[in-house]
């Protein structure tokens, strides 16, 4: 399989009134075409960052970004300008499915002419240059016969995300449907413009387990279906186990390990992931938390942020953060003390 | 068995309200609920979001008056009790709010939040108030130093501390925990847990512990009662519910949550479409619009909880094998 | 459905509302030491003069049935005479309407055009010195007191420049009237002199009176773009690629005008109140120096009809605002 | 005949009606539209005869036989007789508004009479030395119009507050009651036209002093009202396009005092706070010498004042010794004066100002002119002291002292609650006689009594300057009418 | 870690509108207190120079002479204690009337809320400002009836305001946690309701002086404020009014010294709107 994705050393930081948070500190992440890569992690270690800093749409002048890259099909997205970013990845080559589905759909206007919107902008059957290019985007306008082509198209893929009477519902204003239904949009949203990668923000966070069964097996279908590369963002293991081909796990702004979904949940190596999953309560009733707390980002720990809270931590831990080792077959592991496991 | 209490046909009805003031219809947030809580017990109250969970803790504690229905505490009927008579039950009754954060001032300081319920219900002197939240302070795990900062200045771990440490002041018999987990990160739930249990061990407790994660349900009740818009449909002890769930409702439910190992449930999960509209309920019974088992016997009547087993469970064909192994 | 009711129930509040007001009014109108009888007789009039005109107007009556009968009047839409003037204060107050409308129009009309871009540049370089520079001027704007500001104005322009008339509407009688509005009178007979003068004799009060609201505007809009600016749809919108001008002045004005335009009611207030004092400092013949002037004279009549009359535009201007906040959020009308 | 006169004034035309308006702020709308039987010119006035020829009186001094001139004409072209001011008066004393004071006391409805066709006939029910002087403001509308356009028994008062009915210069062209109005000359008046009379005159209203100023300066109006500020008059006379036309006027600006109530009934407080007024001070500083020191209540241009009679100057010293004498305990005396009249203002805090210096607590409230004049009426509400001006309503001794001072005035004229037999004497038998020089003699004893009493305050007469566009002949200046006849003013 | 007040305060000082608002308040506050000695002429109040009058701004009267040859400036300087006095008395009663109110009819909700949306829908359905100078003309001019007529036409706003934030903070969980805990009603209105809608309660009043202060200028203008020899601005605008052409200096000063205060109130309150007001701080942290 090829790289879609390659996010190398990611490194950028927010400035808050406490001063500079390192949100992200030396990110890896690598997604394959048509893989579905779940990327897990505690509350607040830089998911939503990460996936923000893909697409191009950090606060603009908050954001710090002092090293590393993130390479598309071969383009360095964070080397392009804005506009062409904009233009040419986001939306069309790279989508997105948001956490909230009803703050991310504008209150006032209806479903259609959101999805029409984005339709007139990024569908595939847009000419890459017409005559409008140099257009004003304000002046812009729709051919009439594409038109009549997209609305097709959403009518039929609102269809396959199980919307029944699709033209009734491109006719509501968001507040007039269910949270399950403006998440279908949503993804039918995402899909529309034929992506390579669909990027899904905890897009089941917001819904209730039985409509977030129907959501994930949705998701799964369509991206096996059409070869999209997802990824998809959560803090919930079982979700991630249930829908991803491959797993990263971040801490505090660091990917610790990654690996495919089997061998993540069966032989991980580090001792945060470790921890992670002897947290998940069991019907034994035997939990254990992980003591401490999650460092501050403005004041991080040096080298690998987890060292205060781990039991195998040395001094080398403190020194620098460990390189990125490879422990099996799309397996990599940053740590200097690895549990040992036998495997299973 | 001995239920502390008894919960009989509580009902409450919110009022959809247009312009004017004008009624346009009812949320039936409870629509007939009865249940017993046992002395010494954890009773897990599952559901999805808006089925009525937190307006039956809330109802029980007399926030919301019931329009029908009663509740015995210690055989007392509590039930639409003046406000005024209601404070002094509330000393052995206590609700836990979902976000502690949220139900701390965030003008007061954590040693003042403390002292509020003593200054309420008690006459203790300063001093005296001083001692009594310093023990409790002790026992929920937290420095003395803390007394003196405010809600936002610490975790939301700790604040979920403060908030038990402030209930369990009063040394009440029964606490009603709402979703205490949700929002945690699953490192963080579990020492949350942990404390539940040891303070249950502590103080004699009774837990009725409203969650919708049926995985920390399953881990610390005895028994689970699960509701759907407004109505329990099913209720037991937990090991059967989760071994051999009787409602489909519950059996969706379970078959909702991935099982980490298990087999993938989203290839084929079968539950369609989406809860109605809590304004507009179905007749009959109130499930039978998701319902693959549904026939014209469900439009008809609404099912009453029968026992099946060990479990009660209110459904036509409760009798009939799990769908999930069909 | 909803905006019916709406509409309905507003309407219903309009009378309680209107009678409410009078009962202020005419409470404290009567503590008033003037004797209207007294002013309306005349400098020289006898003890008989007064106690025929105390009857025919009915002023020797209890208060409460003088209340009742001014109810009465009212219902039938008429207001009096004026005590000062001598004449129906109704009619004063339709000929005098046309004045102070097309001053507010100029007014609103210029608040907007500037608030409402203004506001989005704000917010879009929020804490530039752009930013800053234009909350100065708002602040300022909101500080600053409208008559001393007129009298500035009409310092600089009128007195020293010469470039804006001093006072006045227009100089002389003005086109006659067809809609009473000179600058539509003017275009339609096609009067350039005219136009020019009445465009002229506006620019000055309009300025004095957008000044106040144009802040308010461009503050309200400015707050409802950042709010706005920073929702999930937004971050959506631009995830996807959506142009960002049309992000901005498409989907993210239309909903920070949301806030806005439920601020118009307020803003008219502030209109409604700067033309009271706007319109004596230039002169206006509208209904706000009418006011000051009946006011002044203790013309209570005229002060209960002006009472009345604002009272009414005020309910009906937000009646207007509730609407039009109706048609742009489809979620109030659910 | 040519162009078209602007007058700027500084209050509004709400109302055309003769008979309901009365105030000197309004005078050109009655003088220009409207003839009386006779009317006043010049300065000092002179009454001259206008649609009544002559007069004659009876013995009794109650009958008065007016002699109507012959083939004057209406606007609309029907000839002006007798019936005409027979209507006129009973209009007048039926609406009771305005001008109706002047006769109500003294004429019945009903009492007047058409003689013949030419002739008309008043009968009074007392005599009157001040009714002579009265006739100018009986202005005659035309009868058979008016009668046309009643309305409910309303005499046409709907009508006639906006329309014109009459024999007057001008013809009612344009009018709107919050701008002005506009008059044509009336070709065929009786009086006949010069040469050079203006062919139109507009009267707006403009309330603001400097749009009237800054309008004359540019040209875009060609006179205004005589009593602007003395700055603004100082600013006319440096333009070369604007004359200023400086007339003795008959407005006496004065305190009106409270002379019943305590402390104020004491003479000696009385005189304490006229000496205690900065007479030069406000007269040379303030108003820029622009008036003249009047120390009695009559107008120094008029007859029946005491010449030898040099009234109170500013002095502390002279005020403290009085304020010694004085025996009812002193309390802050309370100054009522006129919102928007800042001269009132003025003059009262600079009172306030020096008595404070000898000792005596003075509160300045400030109230529109109805409040103030409705309080004033009242002898329990009227204020310590009001600083106001007496205007000319007709040209006798009694327009000023004997309304001022005369018990039969009291309270609604006599506003001073001043309660003196001796000068009351006087002041009826002055009203009785007909003899000039009794009558002079009469009131040059009663003015030598208030002034001795300090009955009032008495600061200045008025001096009126008339701003016109420099090409502007022919103004002729009455201090009834303030100059707003224009029949006999011409553009140079 | 920074307590509450202590982390506002230092907001406060890095927020120059909040600071400059408070150094030009602090400036009046001393103005009115040590006018005496900070007037050039502090007699002049009271003490009129008819010969001097109207003079242009030189060295001896920085700010020139008035109608009646009175210093300007020792005028304005001592018309910083009226402007004071009536603000701060006008504010004072209306919130003693507005917030009381507010709290209880926000609190119970039902009738009394009911009441009070009607009888203030009645006050604010006409512009304040008309109310105000038709009580204040109707009582007569005084400082303590323009004192009244502001207090009367103000309060709605207040009730208005402390209604919507108690009804707001009514939904908060810790208000609902402290009734369950069972805290009577008095407890809960006064110790938990009241300190959370303080921040709003004390912006409102800040931006509260500025609208109080302009429509007591107004009142003065119209000469329905203190009587002469009062210096007020308002008045001392009105009385500039006719010299405009030849006295610029005499509007001019009081103009400025209004705008100046009004700026500072509304400069204070914008400022602690964005200090103290959660709502706003929460937007402002998720701003970019
Ligand atoms: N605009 C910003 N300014 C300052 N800090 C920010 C900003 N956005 C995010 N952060 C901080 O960056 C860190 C990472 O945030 P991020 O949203 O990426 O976390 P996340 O992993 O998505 O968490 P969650 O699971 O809660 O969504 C957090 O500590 C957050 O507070
Ligand atoms: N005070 C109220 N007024 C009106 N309706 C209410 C009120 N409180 C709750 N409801 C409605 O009653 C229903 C049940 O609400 P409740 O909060 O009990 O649900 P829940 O099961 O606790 O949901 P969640 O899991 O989201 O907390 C919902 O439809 C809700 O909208
Ligand atoms: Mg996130
Ligand atoms: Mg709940």
């Amino acid at each position: 399989m090829a790289e879609l994705l390659a996010v190398r050393d990611l490194t950028l930081g927010f400035h808050t009134d406490a001063g500079l948070a390192r949100v992200l500190d030396g990110v890896n992440l690598t997604i394959d075409r048509g893989q579905v890569m779940g990327l897990v992690g505690e509350s607040g270690c830089g998911k939503t960052t990460l996936a923000r800093a893909v697409l191009g749409v950090l606060p603009r002048h908050v954001t710090d970004i002092s090293g590393g890259s993130i390479r598309f099909k071969g383009r360095d997205l964070l080397a392009l300008a804005p506009d062409v970013l904009s233009r040419e990845v986001c939306g069309r080559a790279i989508t997105f499915i948001p956490q909230d589905p009803y703050g991310s759909f504008n209150p006032v206007f209806t479903v259609g002419t959101q999805i029409m919107e984005i339709m007139k902008w990024k569908s595939p059957r847009r000419e890459a240059i017409g005559w409008q290019a140099g257009m004003p985007a304000l002046l812009q306008t729709y051919p009439a016969e594409r038109r009549r082509a997209d609305r097709d198209a959403v009518l039929k893929l609102l269809d396959a995300v199980q919307l029944p009477q699709p033209e009734q519902i491109l006719r509501k204003y968001p507040h007039e449907l269910s949270g399950g239904q403006r998440q279908r949009l949503m993804i039918a949203m995402a899909l529309l413009p034929e992506p390579d990668l669909v990027i899904a923000d905890e897009p089941t966070t917001a819904l209730d387990v039985t409509i977030q069964a129907q959501i994930l097996g949705l998701i799964r279908r369509l991206a096996t279906e059409r070869g999209v590369a997802v990824l998809f963002t959560t803090h919930d293991l079982g979700t991630a186990y249930e829908i991803c081909d491959a797993v990263t796990v971040m801490y505090a702004g660091q990917d610790v390990e990654s690996a495919p979904t089997d061998v993540f949940f069966t032989r991980c190596v580090h001792p945060y992931t470790d921890r992670l999953l002897a947290s998940l309560p069991r019907p034994d009733g035997k939990v254990a938390g992980i003591p401490g707390e999650v460092p501050s980002l403005v004041t991080p720990p040096p080298g690998c942020r987890f060292h205060p809270r781990c039991d195998s931590a040395a001094a080398d831990c403190r020194a620098a953060r460990p390189p990125e080792t490879a422990s099996g077959a799309g397996h990599r592991v940053r740590c200097f003390h690895p549990r040992v496991r036998a495997a299973a | 068995m001995n239920a502390i209490l008894q919960v009989r046909d509580l009902q409450r009805h919110f009022p959809i309200r247009g312009a004017f003031n004008r009624q346009l219809g009812w949320i039936r947030a409870l629509d007939g609920v009865s249940f017993d809580l046992i002395q010494g017990e954890i009773l897990g109250l599952v559901g999805e979001s808006g089925c009525g969970k937190s307006t039956l803790g809330k109802t029980i504690m007399g926030i919301h008056r019931p329009d029908a229905g009663a509740i015995h505490f210690e055989g007392i009927n509590i039930a639409g009790l003046e406000p005024r008579a209601h404070r002094s039950v509330r000393r052995h009754l206590q609700y836990a709010y979902q976000d502690p954060g949220a139900s701390l001032d965030p003008r007061w300081k954590i040693g003042r939040s403390l002292h509020e319920p003593l200054i309420i219900h008690t006459n203790l002197s300063t001093a005296e108030r001083e001692v009594r939240v310093r023990e409790i302070l002790r026992a929920v795990g937290l420095p003395e130093g803390h007394l003196d900062l405010y809600p936002h200045e610490i975790s939301g771990g700790q604040q979920r501390r403060v908030g038990l440490a402030r209930i369990l002041t009063l040394q009440p018999r029964v606490v009603i925990l709402d979703e205490p987990t949700s929002g945690l990160d699953v490192s963080v739930q579990a020492t949350v847990l942990t404390l539940f249990r040891e303070l249950r061990a502590a103080f004699n407790l009774t837990y009725m512990l409203i969650s919708h994660d049926l995985a920390v349900v399953r881990m610390m009740c005895q028994r689970v009662a699960v509701m759907y818009l407004g109505k329990i449909v099913e209720i037991g002890p937990t090991a059967d519910i989760f071994e051999r769930p009787r409602h489909p409702y519950t059996q969706s439910l379970l078959a909702a949550i991935p099982q980490i190992g298990g087999k993938r449930i989203t290839r084929d999960f079968w539950l369609k479409g989406e809860p109605p509209d809590p304004g507009k309920l179905p007749s009959g019974c109130r499930f039978r619009t998701r319902c693959p088992r549904a026939e014209a016997l469900c439009a008809e009547t609404e099912p009453e909880l029968r026992l099946i087993g060990a479990q009660h469970a209110a459904c036509h064909f409760a009798e009939l094998d799990s769908l999930r192994s069909a | 459905m909803r905006r019916l009711e709406i509409i309905v129930s507003r309407l219903a509040w309009f009378v309680p509302t209107i009678v409410g007001l009078l009962i202020i009014i005419f409470t404290i109108s009567h503590i008033i030491p003037t004797d209207p009888v007294r002013v309306l007789a005349g400098d020289n009039a006898t003890q008989e003069q007064l106690d025929a005109l105390r009857k025919e107007y009915g002023y020797d009556k209890p208060l409460p049935i003088q209340f009742i009968n001014y109810l009465k009047d009212v219902a039938t839409g008429n207001l009096g005479i004026s005590i000062f003037t001598k004449r129906p204060i109704s009619e004063t107050m339709w000929h005098r309407l046309p004045a102070t409308l097309e001053l507010t129009f100029a007014a609103v009309f210029l608040s907007v055009l500037f608030g409402i871009p203004l506001g989005v540049l704000s917010a879009l370089k929020r804490n530039s010195l752009f930013d800053h520079v234009l909350r100065v001027i708002t602040v300022s704007g909101l500080a600053v007191a409208s008559f001393w500001l007129a009298m500035e104005l009409q310092f600089l322009f009128s007195m020293n420049l010469a470039v804006a008339p001093l006072n006045g509407r227009i100089s002389g009688f003005g086109p006659d009237p067809i809609t009473g509005f000179f600058v539509i009178d003017s275009l339609l007979i096609w009067d350039m002199e005219s136009l020019r003068s009445a465009l002229s004799h506006m620019i000055l009060p309009a300025i004095t009176l957008a000044l106040p609201a144009a802040a308010t505007i461009v503050r309200f809009t400015r707050a409802g773009v950042l709010e706005v600016i920073n929702s999930n749809f937004v971050l959506y919108e631009r995830a996807m690629g959506i142009p960002w001008p049309l992000i901005v002045w498409k989907y993210v004005l239309r909903n920070a005008l949301i806030s806005t335009v439920t601020q118009i009611g307020l803003i008219f207030g502030v209109f409604l109140s700067g033309a009271v004092v706007v319109e004596t400092v230039f002169d206006w013949p509208g209904i706000g120096a009418y006011a000051v002037n009946s006011i002044l004279q203790s013309d209570y009549k005229a002060i209960m009809g002006f009472t009345i009359w604002t009272g009414a535009i005020f309910l009906i201007v937000n009646l207007i605002t509730d609407i039009a906040h109706t048609l742009i959020d489809p979620r109030s009308s659910q | 005949a040519q162009g078209k006169y602007v007058h700027a004034n500084n209050s509004g035309y709400d109302n055309l009606d003769p008979h309901a308006v009365f105030d000197v702020g309004r005078a050109a709308s009655r003088i220009n539209f409207y003839d009386g039987l006779y009317r006043w010119v010049d300065n000092p006035p002179k009454m001259i005869p206008w649609l009544a020829e002559s007069h004659t009186v009876t013995e009794d001094g109650l009958s008065w036989t007016f002699k109507l001139r012959q083939g004057v004409k209406f606007h609309d072209g029907t000839e002006m007789t007798a019936d005409d001011v027979v209507y006129s008066m009973e209009r007048m004393l039926a609406m009771k508004k305005g001008p109706a004071t002047l006769f109500m006391a003294i004429i019945d409805p009903g009492t007047t009479k058409a003689k013949d066709r030419h002739t008309v006939v008043f009968n009074l029910k007392e005599p009157s030395a001040v009714f002579h002087s009265t006739v100018p403001e009986i202005l005659i509308v035309n009868s058979k119009l008016v009668k046309q356009n009643e309305k409910d028994g309303d005499w046409g008062q709907a009508w006639l507050s906006k329309n014109v009915a009459s024999t007057g210069s001008y013809t009612l062209r344009r009018y709107d009651p919050a701008v002005g109005f506009v008059g044509a000359r009336f070709k065929d008046h009786f009086a006949g036209w010069g040469a050079k009379s203006f062919d139109e005159i507009e009267f707006r209203t403009v309330l603001e002093t400097n749009t009237r100023v800054l309008g004359l300066l540019k040209g875009d109006i060609h006179g205004t009202d005589g009593y602007l500020p003395q700055d603004q008059i100082a600013r006319l006379r440096q333009a070369s396009n604007v004359q200023i036309i400086e007339q003795e006027s008959m407005r006496v600006f004065y305190f009106a005092v409270h002379n019943s109530r305590p402390p104020l009934n004491d003479v000696h407080l009385r005189r304490a706070l006229s000496y205690a007024f900065d007479y030069d001070g406000f007269n040379n500083d303030l108003l820029k010498g622009a008036v003249s020191r009047n120390a009695g209540p009559v107008p120094n241009n008029l007859w029946g004042v005491p010449k030898d009679v040099k009234g109170y100057t500013y002095d502390l010293e002279k005020a403290k010794a009085e304020l010694a004498k004085v025996k009812e305990p002193m309390r802050p005396i309370v100054i009522g004066t006129l919102a928007g009249f800042s001269e009132t203002e003025q003059a009262a805090t600079l009172l306030q100002n020096a008595a404070r210096k000898i000792g005596i607590e003075i509160k300045v409230e400030s109230a529109p002119w109805p409040v103030v004049q409705s309080r004033m009426q009242k002898e329990d509400q009227m204020y310590d002291m009001v600083p106001l001006w007496k205007s000319t309503y007709y040209v006798d001794p009694n327009n000023w002292i004997g309304e001022m001072y005369g018990m039969r005035y009291l309270p609604l004229r006599n506003n001073s609650y001043y309660r003196n037999p001796e000068v009351d004497k006087r002041l009826e038998q002055a009203l009785k006689v007909t003899d000039q020089s009794t009558r002079d003699r009469l009131y040059q004893e009663a003015g030598r009594i208030v002034v001795d009493d300090a009955a009032g305050i008495f600061v200045y007469n008025t001096k009126w300057f008339g701003p016109y566009a420099a090409n502007i002949g022919g103004i002729r200046f009455c201090p009834i009418g303030n100059a707003q006849d224009m029949r006999w003013a011409y553009f140079k | 870690m920074k307590t509450g007040w202590r982390q506002a305060l230092s907001k406060f000082v890095r927020d120059r509108a909040a600071l400059i608002g408070s150094v030009i308040i602090l400036g009046l506050i001393l103005c009115a207190i040590f006018a005496p000695y900070l007037a050039p002429f502090p007699d002049d109040v009271y003490e009129f120079h008819t010969s001097n009058r109207l003079r242009a701004p030189d060295g001896v009267h920085y700010f020139g002479t008035d109608r009646m040859g009175s210093d300007v400036l020792s005028r304005i300087l001592f018309g910083a204690r009226i402007t004071i006095m009536i603000a701060v008395i006008a504010i004072s009663i209306t919130v003693a009337i507005g917030v009381p109110i507010g709290l209880i009819a926000g609190y119970y909700g039902k009738w009394p809320s009911d009441a009070l949306m009607r009888v203030s829908d009645i006050f604010l359905a006409i512009p304040q400002v008309v109310l105000a100078i038709a009580i204040a003309q109707t009582l007569g001019p005084s400082i303590e009836n323009v004192i009244l007529a502001l207090s009367a036409t103000y309060w709605p706003f207040w009730a208005r305001l402390v209604y919507a934030e108690t009804r707001s903070v009514k939904n908060e969980i810790f208000i609902e946690s402290a009734i369950a805990l069972g805290a009577p009603p008095w407890r809960v209105m006064l110790l938990h309701v009241l300190p959370n809608i303080a921040s709003a309660i004390i912006v409102r009043t800040s931006i509260g002086m500025g609208n109080t202060i302009l429509t007591a200028a107004i009142l003065g203008f119209l000469g329905l404020g203190a009587p002469p020899p009062a210096p007020e601005w308002g008045r001392m605008i009105a009385e500039s009014r006719e010299f405009l052409p030849e006295a610029w200096w005499y509007a001019t000063a009081p103009g400025l010294a209004i705008f100046l205060v009004v700026m500072g109130f509304n400069l204070l309150g914008d400022g602690l709107r964005d200090i103290l007001d959660p709502r706003i701080r929460r937007a402002a942290s998720r701003e970019e």
